[in-house]
């Protein structure tokens, strides 16, 4: 059968060239970089390059980039590193409604331990609205985080903006960019954020290894403690594979990313074309055009998202829902109840993300086999028909 | 998460769709939890001789749906108020916990119907309340939650 | 030139049904274990098995086992999980004052976070005295944390019967196994403990990935917030090929233990052996008996270690040091430090951990090399040579 | 962590040993820190004929010895009072922040040395002082710390 990955917010296979380089170098370079001698030279001198390469795709220096075991883990570090190194400052802290369960988990878990918190709210297509940024800060906020782009809906938010504003008031600024890097330009200072967080395992690098940029100057309370890695910031004997898959993932990220980004973003315009057209009372979720090249998220009316995904799955297409169904939590999506959208809508949601490997065949196939989906679901669903009886 | 027979229910439902002269219908569940079940029955000498159901909701609930109206069809309307959610969800060969209350639905939704015929035939038992057929989950906060 | 790699304390190389595996896996198993479609059940059903293999190595069932980053991660979410959890019953925890930096950093962090910590001392030999800990525990007390076997010089501390005393007081007993697992048997039940941690790439595993094994029925607070992966205890992408090489890792490791434990400790004795009977002025750190197989950690008189290390090293022989030189932390080691060794003792510390790859002709080597090595620089030590004129 | 020209004088010391007839001898560092040079010279018609040196301690503290007795060798006595740290380091190429202070007892050694020679041969200068000549880290706590 054939097979359509179409979930690569989720995750993304390995590029080729990565792929080669992980394996050559778990054979051939096994020492831990702390060691002095020259197994450990050898693994340190690799990561050093890997660092250097990161820091090129952000615009950043290489003794900026901080190596985390994922995306999540770095903005645990940003936030949680953040209130409590600033803590004498100011109890406050500012997100917005719709940010990953990695910031948003981690601040229900501050304010649990005595930190007050804004979650800013975002209007119909997902987006902050930098004043709103603006007449939330206090005297004592020490933290905004607004992530870069939005991994359901896509919806990329005006973070040089925001940017601005908070660095005005003189408050460390955040950004989860997992989603953006090597999609649209992630710049650092473009961006003018403090702090920035990346996984490698969303740009066909390794899964397990991320990193936090760490604007010269800013100061973090570490979260795991121990042997000093990272320059005492993170540490743990370093995932010296990750580390270089992940460099190797940045460099081909940069180097490939305005003509896949424009390539991709050809295909999700024909897929969302198609769908609306084909498939009646389908809208589309997030913002029509702030939003990630390779984003499509639609809510389907009268059916139920988690049916649509395994109906989906059995045809050998790869997509996800925020429903409350698929993900097992019995609550819609944040990101959805945020959005306003009715009840109906949250739960029939699809998100389709396109990546490297999909082509226009796959979008045919994908709005062939969805239309049979959607007309065989909403054939006995009650939304669809009212008791007649 | 799900194993072949619910997969194989999902995927093949049994006895999906409306009975346009239903002599019952029974419907449990709503828009705010996001998932709905509709029975629908047809009896005919003190028999279920025919059970549908219509459903919005995840593969369990589908899956679910099929599996009760496969067992009811045939049982006496006796026996139909005792098939109960565990027997669905038996038949299925189990449920993942977060999503047993799924299989709720579906005995919940054919009790419902027949108290609806029992009701337009005037053979509801006496002292009969709707809720003792249970799941009728009003709103967000009332939705079902796993353990 | 000819490499002898004698650090496997620090790091391992990945066995090669290891890489082979991995290498496998990074190409056809990309999904991401939380995604409901066909790509996410099928590396969901990859990390199960793994989970079902590093469960089986230690005697303890696959639910309780939780990936982790690594070792140190690991004994973070330990310590501070159950020190959080149990706040109410007490802030009172216990260590030793040999442990793994990733527990005495932990300790120092709690400390300064309100906790009361008891680092127990040890004797000549790093042994901790079962009677100390049952001396320590108060009624505040939550935890006493004591590692299975130390890293620098290999005493095996007797936890069963410590284990005994923590429970009957009711108190939350942790051990780190990292170093112990797969060179001597660790039961999770024999050894009586109610969390252990493990790391990888100590048993020829990939680095970046370790676990914690929790018992059921022992509630932790998480310390990094997210999607709820590691049910709960530990959220992030899972890093799902080093999920499966720890599984085979486990597999390989547990089935070779005993033959490869008795090679590597013939080696390891005739090492012992010829260096105190070869070269004069060295001493033997660590239990004579009570040892891990693998490990050797002399002191070298009138020598400083980082020069030893780097001597080797242009041998090529790997080799690490406890010396304040060689760890660029200007202090010995706490664990030299906390044997009571003479200063001079302290700085001259050599350890030698052996593993698969090393062989007879080895230790050969490493022997000759060292007696020239230790002759040349006592030739120019003034702590050999006191002042004349 | 060390350049080449630090492995190279780490590998191969120049002026390692005892002159067993020195003019001047001068030592710093000490057991507790694990770091110790000393210094030995001979002196001829006001030139450093020889220097020599012995060292415990890490490579740096090695290769430090060794750069600086090559540096001092044929330099008057006032330039070897006037070689100071830096131009080892220097010399070497640079160190790692953390090993600076290795660099540091080199320089400081040879003027002992000299002052040795000097207080022997009746030549100290008034009011010499010597801790002017510095890094004499007394016990633990007076350890060099890296930055
Ligand atoms: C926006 C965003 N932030 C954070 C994460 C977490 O990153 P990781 O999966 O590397 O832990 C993800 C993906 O899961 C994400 O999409
Ligand atoms: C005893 C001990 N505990 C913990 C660790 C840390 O484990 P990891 O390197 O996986 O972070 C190590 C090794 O570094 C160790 O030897």
């Amino acid at each position: 059968m054939r097979k359509v990955y179409l979930d690569h917010a989720a995750t993304t296979p390995l590029h080729p060239e990565v792929l080669a380089l992980m394996c050559d170098f778990m054979r051939d370079t096994f020492g831990n970089p702390s060691s002095v001698h020259s197994f450990g030279r050898e693994a340190k001198k690799f990561t050093q390059e890997a660092r250097q390469k990161v820091a090129d795709l952000i615009g950043a220096a290489p003794e900026e980039i901080y190596f985390t075991s994922g995306g999540t883990e770095a903005d645990n570090i940003a936030i949680i590193g953040t209130a409590m190194a600033r803590r004498k400052n100011g109890n406050h802290i500012i997100t917005s409604a719709i940010e990953h369960h990695a910031v948003l988990d981690t601040f229900k878990y501050l304010a649990k331990n005595g930190f007050e918190v804004t979650l800013l709210p975002v209007d119909k297509y997902g987006m902050v609205d930098p004043d709103e940024v603006a007449g939330a800060i206090r005297k004592e906020t020490t933290l905004v985080t607004i992530m870069h782009a939005n991994n359901e809906i896509g919806t990329i938010q005006p973070i040089a903006e925001i940017g601005r504003i908070v660095r005005e008031h003189g408050v460390v600024f955040h950004s989860d960019a997992v989603q953006t890097l090597t999609k649209i330009p992630v710049n650092v200072d473009d961006l003018g954020v403090g702090l920035l967080s990346l996984s490698a395992h969303k740009i066909y690098g390794p899964k397990g290894i991320g990193a936090l940029y760490v604007r010269k100057g800013i100061r973090l309370q570490p979260i795991i403690h121990g042997g000093g890695q990272e320059r005492k910031l993170r540490s743990g004997t370093e995932n010296t594979p990750g580390i270089v898959g992940f460099g190797k993932a940045a460099e081909i990220g940069g180097r490939d990313m305005e003509q896949e980004s424009k390539r991709v973003q050809g295909l999700r315009d024909k897929l969302i074309r198609r769908v609306l057209a084909e498939i009646p009372s389908v809208t589309l979720n997030g913002h029509p055009e702030q939003r990630l090249p390779n984003n499509a998220n639609f809510s389907v009316a009268y059916v139920e998202g988690e049916s649509l995904v395994l109906s989906l799955d059995l045809d050998g297409i790869a997509v996800s829902s925020g429903s409350a169904c698929s993900s097992g939590s019995l609550q819609p999506s944040h990101v959805l109840t945020a959005l306003g959208l009715p009840h109906e809508m949250m739960h029939g949601s699809l998100r389709m993300t396109l990546g490297r490997a999909n082509s226009e065949e796959d979008i045919d196939y994908v709005v062939e086999s969805l239309k049979g989906i959607v007309t065989r679901l909403r054939s006995f669903s009650p939304l669809a028909q009212p008791v007649r009886a | 998460m799900y194993n072949e027979t619910v997969m194989a229910n999902f995927q093949n439902p049994q006895n999906v769709g409306e009975i346009p002269d239903a002599d019952g219908i029974g419907e449990v569940g709503n828009i705010v939890c996001g998932d709905i079940l509709r029975v629908y029955i047809k009896v005919k000498e003190g028999k279920l001789d025919d059970v549908k159901y219509m459903t919005y909701g995840c593969a369990a609930a589908t899956a679910s749906g099929s599996m009760m109206t496969t067992l009811a069809k045939g049982l006496t309307i006796e026996e139909g108020l005792n098939l109960v959610n565990k027997d669905v969800a038996k038949a299925l060969g189990g449920l993942p916990p977060q999503k047993m209350h799924c299989s709720n639905l579906a005995a919940d939704a054919l009790h419902r119907a027949i108290r609806d015929w029992q009701k337009k035939t005037g053979q509801l038992p006496e002292g009969y309340e709707e809720a003792e057929d249970g799941h009728d989950h009003g709103d967000e906060d009332g939705c079902p939650v796993a353990e």
